[in-house]
């Protein structure tokens, strides 16, 4: 297990549901409710001193896991001071597609944030601005959600195909 | 042998000549004027001489005059037709499934000698984006990026639907495309 | 405070609509400008005319047939996020180190080069819109031979679609370093002419220094990366950072600016420009000889004549090209450094022969979504500069 | 105020033919010259500063004339497009506006001296159409008038980039004019006079051009110019990249080219203005008015020469602003645009108090010299 | 001042006289070397774009070269790179906003047909929503391919009979006002 693993699990107990290493990069999943605690912690602490979140996205799991772990938040970090990287993940459920909004500890998070609303429907609480980014509003449905075929056109103009 | 960060000089400290504008300018102007007189000069020079090559502008008149490419060149995919008339192409759809635009769509037959052919083979020029995939996939060497960039333009996207006949081409006219990628690209010595 | 000064003078706000069809905007971007005669108050971006679902299609094919998709990501620098891609995928298989070397300083070579005409179209482009279209076109020039050397190499000008899992579609072609030497030579005079137009000229220098800059800690805190990053006095760049490729064997200077300026980014880019051609041409004295691809047929198709030689190879050209190359289950993210900033992948595997998931975290994105803080309080004219010296490309941001 | 000597009173009927032939003379040359042929001129320069070779293949029968005939096909393209008036525009301002921005530059040419006085048949001809005493203040005044025509188009647009195009046109244009007149001061009272043609005399030694007396004024007068003409580097109003195409945004077809036409006019009467005053209007360097016209008097005797002396004066004249025209083109193709407000801080924290020492300067020079 | 709609309709109700003919082609011959772009650019296509107005290609010898940016001043509409359904009701407007005649060149495979981005968001083919003229192919195009349809459009043009025009607006309306 790698540093930073063993480094989160001491600090955060069992807020860690599961941690794993694979090439290098280090994972953790954290509980939902504990995201914002735990990220900010990340951020400010001195071992840690994450204060770039380099990326911020969402799978989705459909058909291969439960449907109350369908989507996964994940988030890319890097210190810039410690020149390491983490990854941080949380798991959302289909029937229930919330989590709660990092933009209050990395302002970077507010278009990411609203990405991942457009692609994969999953609700950020406290979000100062969530709506369609990279769609427009009249679209319905969320085109990276597995379930969502890619040919499924809603054209603004001209004729449905 | 490392990288090394190093500040930029960002020449914050304008001397009073480069303040006042007016030497910039006039700097600019002698650039751009020699710029002009040189070409103005070798313009005319190449108009007298009749020689495209006095121009000292990098300019290709077109359709007049061709640029020259490069071996690497991936023009238009083209199906080559082997020695003997018929299609290289063996019908096995491995382009199909390749090309990343799905452009290409194949009817496979059989000849009476038992070996395979393509009885349609459609590639429509509007989708197909020339990455040269289909190429790579192609375990017969039958089809290829020919260098070929003309007269592809048209007036109706149904015009660009190429058959099996528009796209055959005799083996001996790809002959360099087939040479460079026996040579640089799936060749053996490469792997 | 400045409520009161409207109120002095009655200035009514005028709501602007900016783009996506305007010329500043690229096409591709939407700026709804609150202005208080020429100042701006608020602004808001509004991105996404240029979404072509490039995940949906990863997910959709092949390992290997993303390889085009990538090319349209950051269109300027087509070689960088293939080269991204696929590190990324070899990552995933476990054979990062089994890359041949030549490949390894082949990419490199075709990363700088497509570095340098991302930078050479980015300031080119910047200086039309300031309204310099000879110097603009100077660089394009300089562009296209850059270009020409990348055709030579890739056998397209833009859309390279190039390297592939653990390889590249063709070796160099002869005489490759003969040729960059020549159009080295003949850049560096476009460079140094560009430099005397407009570096030291005032007018110039008035539009970029002191407009759309950002400090340090909020460039950090809006995860900028690249020249923007560095512009802001950070020093940061992948390439140093975590050496990847061939960049640990080289010797090159990453500049970094001061005060997050247009002109720092502008001067950043220019340095850069320079570098590049430093690295290409200690990689080109490197180079070694050798395989291109990986010899292991489950990876790499075979070469042609084993595959009509070989019925054992044959088949894995037909599996590879039909079921895809089959990636172990898994995850990675592996950040390089393209032109405008970190591009990284993160794939997801679950087995098979397709992506389970392919993100690439676009630079555009972060860069993009500080126009407003960068914008406020400036004038309208200073979008022009700040925009482009952010460099947006459509295809990397709305990907 | 006014001297009306300019009158035709003595022998009326030579005097109307004279008059009438100098405004066909400079209406043709403008309007069917250098109009048209600017625009090739500006095109195949700009391409050969670029690297390119511009408009070539525009052919009739084969012949192409070095892409001369794009100017034609530009023409009739123009004049066959559909004429647009956006909704909810003024549409009598609309269609004035374009007028109000051509006629001005045409009409500033009254004054200017494109040669000097000569006998023929015992008929004075003075080669300038109107020789009023206080000329330089009426190609103020007519100039300023072009100020309306692009706030009137703008206005009349009924669209926001075009409004904010005629705000800064107006911002801009008004500013420079209180320094374009300023920095011309020098000039009146070295030479004494607002007279365009006395000017003129007065440079016919090499060493009292304008440029050598007031090289100060020149190089204001150049920056105000450049920004009355609306070109790189002051072309803001219609800076493509900010404001698309500015106050005439919404024009198209024929009126569009009126705006351009006015443009390209405006250059035209600026390098005469400067030619005029800086580079000593019709007079070859080293050799005087009078010696011309003796010369040429002993070569095709006295009427002829003086006719000769004065086609070799015109033509003089048109080549020094045909030169300027190309200069005025390379500033405009080399540099990059002000932003707004530094336009505006360099009319007036810049240029205006120049403009306002070089008159201090001079009028100590003079009391000096005096 | 430019050419009415009422006096389009007169020719067009003349029909094919002499005169007409010989007039058509006279302007024809004066707009195929005259077109205004305006260059409506959103993606890949654009870089080479630059290339074709660019020092090595020239588009200004074909006469081409003044791109208007605004849609009044504009002849030739060069549709370039990929249209998204998000962009489609600009593109229709801009079509909308130009004035008569007009043009419209599909600069690339994206324009074309859609290209490889055959999904949810792409407009496969701008001509379901716009009248093209001339399609280009390529991913993007070489510019002597771009000069290849210009020289197929100033064919086209050329022979084109005035009571073609006016071609009116695009027949489709968004179906969202924004």
């Amino acid at each position: 297990m790698g540093r930073l693993i063993d480094l989160c699990k001491r600090k955060l107990g069992d807020t860690v549901l599961s941690a794993h290493e694979q090439h290098g990069d280090e994972t953790v999943v954290i509980r939902k409710d504990a995201l914002l605690t735990v990220l900010r912690w990340l951020r400010d602490d001195d071992a840690m001193k994450f204060d770039f979140m380099m990326d911020l996205t969402a799978v989705d799991y459909l058909g291969t896991r439960a449907r109350s772990e369908r989507f996964e938040v994940v988030y890319h970090l890097f210190s810039l001071k410690n020149n390491h990287r983490l990854r941080v993940k949380t798991l959302v459920a289909d029937d229930d597609p919330v989590t709660e909004s990092v933009v209050t500890v990395w302002v970077a998070a507010n278009w990411f944030e609203r990405e991942v609303w457009d692609m994969y429907g999953i609700i950020f609480k406290g979000h100062p601005n969530m709506k369609r980014i990279l769609l427009y509003e009249e679209f319905e449905g969320h085109p990276l959600r597995k379930d969502y075929n890619i040919r499924k056109r809603q054209p603004l103009i001209g004729p449905e195909n | 042998m490392v990288a090394n960060y190093k500040k930029v000089n960002r020449g914050v400290t304008l001397t009073f000549w480069e303040r006042i504008y007016v030497m910039e300018v006039m700097r600019g102007i002698i650039i751009t004027g020699r710029h002009f007189i040189r070409n103005w000069v070798s313009t005319i020079r190449s108009y007298v001489s009749g020689n495209p090559a006095d121009r000292g502008i990098p300019t290709i008149y077109y359709p007049e005059e061709k640029p020259l490419l490069p071996e690497a060149y991936r023009g238009r995919p083209m199906l080559v037709r082997a020695v003997d008339g018929k299609e290289k192409c063996v019908a096995c759809g491995l382009c199909e499934v390749a090309c990343p635009p799905k452009c290409i769509t194949i009817v496979g037959a059989m000849r009476p000698d038992g070996t395979r052919y393509p009885e349609t083979y459609t590639l429509d020029g509007a989708v197909c984006i020339f990455c040269g995939l289909c190429e790579e996939a192609c375990p017969e060497e039958a089809i290829v990026m020919s260098p070929n960039y003309e007269g592809l333009a048209e007036y109706d996207r149904g015009l660009m639907l190429y058959d099996k006949e528009a796209l055959l081409v005799p083996e001996e006219k790809l002959q360099g495309r087939l040479d460079y990628i026996r040579r640089r690209m799936f060749n053996k010595c490469n792997y | 405070m400045e409520n009161r000064h409207q109120l002095d003078l009655n200035t009514e706000l005028m709501v602007l609509n900016m783009g996506p069809s305007h010329p500043a905007t690229h096409g591709t971007v939407r700026f709804f400008i609150k202005l208080d005669g020429e100042k701006i108050i608020h602004m808001e971006t509004e991105i996404g005319y240029l979404h072509r679902a490039f995940e949906k299609h990863c997910e959709d094919g092949t390992w290997s047939k993303a390889f085009p998709y990538t090319d349209r990501l950051n269109y300027n620098s087509a070689p960088q996020n293939n080269v991204a891609y696929a590190l990324a995928v070899e990552k995933l298989m476990g054979m990062a180190d089994k890359v041949p070397a030549r490949t390894v300083y082949i990419r490199t070579i075709m990363c700088e080069l497509s570095r340098m005409a991302d930078h050479y179209t980015n300031l080119g482009a910047a200086t039309l819109e300031l309204g310099a279209l000879t110097a603009f076109l100077y660089f394009v020039e300089a562009r296209e031979l850059t270009w020409d050397l990348i055709e030579s190499v890739c056998g397209a000008r833009l859309t390279s679609n190039y390297v592939r899992i653990g390889g590249l579609a063709s070796d160099l072609p002869e005489g490759f370093a003969g040729k960059v030497k020549e159009v080295f030579a003949k850049n560096r005079v476009f460079w140094d002419e560009f430099d005397k137009l407009l570096t030291k000229n005032r007018i110039f220098l008035d539009r970029m220094r002191d407009t759309g800059a950002i400090s340090r800690d909020d460039a950090i805190a809006y995860a900028f990366t690249g020249p923007c990053l560095r512009a802001a006095g950070v020093e940061y760049d992948v390439r140093k950072a975590s050496p990847y490729l061939a960049y640990g064997n080289v010797d090159f200077d990453i500049p970094v600016g001061t005060t997050g300026d247009n002109f720092d980014r502008y001067l950043v880019r220019m340095e850069e420009i320079r570098q590049s051609e430093r690295i290409i041409e200690q990689c080109l004295a490197q180079m070694p000889s050798g395989p291109i691809n990986i010899n292991d047929a489950a990876v790499r198709n075979p070469s042609k004549e084993e595959v009509k030689s070989n019925m054992a190879s044959m088949i894995f050209h037909f599996k590879n090209t039909i079921e895809g190359i089959q990636v172990p289950k898994g995850e990675v993210y592996v950040p390089t450094e393209g032109s405008n900033g970190e591009v990284g992948f993160y794939l997801v595997s679950q087995g098979g022969g397709k992506p389970w998931k392919c993100r690439v975290r676009p630079p555009c994105f972060a860069l993009t979504q500080a126009m407003g803080h960068m914008c406020k309080g400036s004038f309208l004219a200073d979008i022009i500069p700040t925009f482009d010296m952010i460099n947006l490309i459509g295809g990397e941001c709305d990907r | 105020m006014f001297d009306y000597t300019y009158l035709p009173a003595p022998n009326l009927i030579p005097s109307i033919v004279e008059m009438m032939l100098k405004i066909v003379f400079i209406f043709s040359m403008n309007m069917g010259v250098f109009a048209p042929l600017l625009g090739w001129v500006e095109r195949k320069q700009s391409a050969l500063m670029q690297d390119r070779i511009g408009a070539n293949r525009a052919e009739i029968f084969g012949f192409t004339v070095f892409g001369l005939l794009h100017t034609v096909t530009d023409a009739i393209k123009l004049l066959t497009k559909e004429d647009f008036i956006p909704r909810g525009a003024d549409r009598p301002l609309h269609y004035l506006a374009p007028f109000i921005a051509v006629v001005p530059s045409l009409v500033a040419f009254a004054v200017i001296p494109f040669g000097g006085k000569y006998m023929l048949w015992g008929h004075e001809v003075n080669l300038v159409i109107a020789d009023l005493n206080v000329g330089m203040l009426y190609v103020f005044a007519v100039a300023s008038l072009a100020t309306y025509g692009a706030v009137i188009a703008g206005w009349a647009s009924n669209n926001s980039w075009s409004m904010l195009g005629s705000m800064r046109v107006g911002a801009q244009m008004l500013s420079y004019e209180v320094a374009m007149g300023l920095t011309l001061v020098g000039i009146f009272m070295v030479y004494g006079s607002l007279q365009l043609t006395t000017i003129g005399m007065a440079q016919e030694n090499f060493f009292h051009w304008g440029i050598f007396l007031q090289p100060l004024g020149f190089i204001l007068f150049i920056a105000c110019a450049l920004a009355e003409n609306k070109r790189t580097p002051f072309d803001m109003p219609e800076a493509e990249s900010e404001l698309i195409a500015g106050y005439f945004t919404e024009y198209s077809g024929l009126k569009f080219a009126m705006f351009w036409m006015a443009e390209f006019l405006e250059m035209v009467t600026i390098a005469a203005v400067l030619v005029a005053l800086f580079f000593g209007g019709w007079h070859i360097p080293f050799i005087t008015h009078q010696g011309l016209i003796a010369a040429m008097g002993y070569l095709f005797g006295a009427n002829f020469g003086a006719i000769a002396a004065m086609i070799i004066h015109v033509a003089v004249f048109w080549l020094k602003v045909v030169v300027w025209i190309m200069i005025l083109m390379l500033i405009r193709w080399s540099l990059p645009r002000f932003r707004f407000d530094q336009v505006m801080k360099l009319g007036w924290k810049i240029v205006l108090p120049l403009a306002l020492a070089n008159i201090f300067i001079t009028g100590l020079v003079l009391l000096a010299v005096r | 001042m430019g050419v009415t709609r009422e006096e389009r309709n007169i020719e067009a109700a003349l029909g094919d006289s002499v005169i007409l003919t010989q007039v058509d082609k006279v302007i024809g011959w004066g707009r195929k070397y005259s077109f205004f772009l305006y260059p409506f650019i959103t993606a890949c296509c654009g870089m080479e774009f630059m290339s074709v107005a660019g020092p090595r290609y020239d588009l200004d010898r074909f006469g081409a070269a003044l791109p208007r940016f605004s849609p009044r001043q504009a002849d030739l509409l060069f549709v370039v790179g990929t249209i998204s359904h998000k962009q489609a009701p600009i593109l229709n407007k801009v079509y909308n906003q130009m004035a008569e005649p007009k043009w419209v060149f599909a600069f690339g495979a994206c324009v074309c047909s859609g290209g490889m981005y055959n999904n949810y968001s792409t407009v496969q083919g701008i001509d379901t929503i716009l009248p093209v003229d001339v399609y280009v192919p390529g991913c993007p195009p070489r510019p002597e391919m771009v000069f290849d349809g210009l020289l197929k459009l100033q064919e086209l043009v050329a022979n084109e009979r005035s009571s073609k025009w006016p071609r009116g607006k695009s027949q489709y309306e968004p179906r969202v006002k924004r």
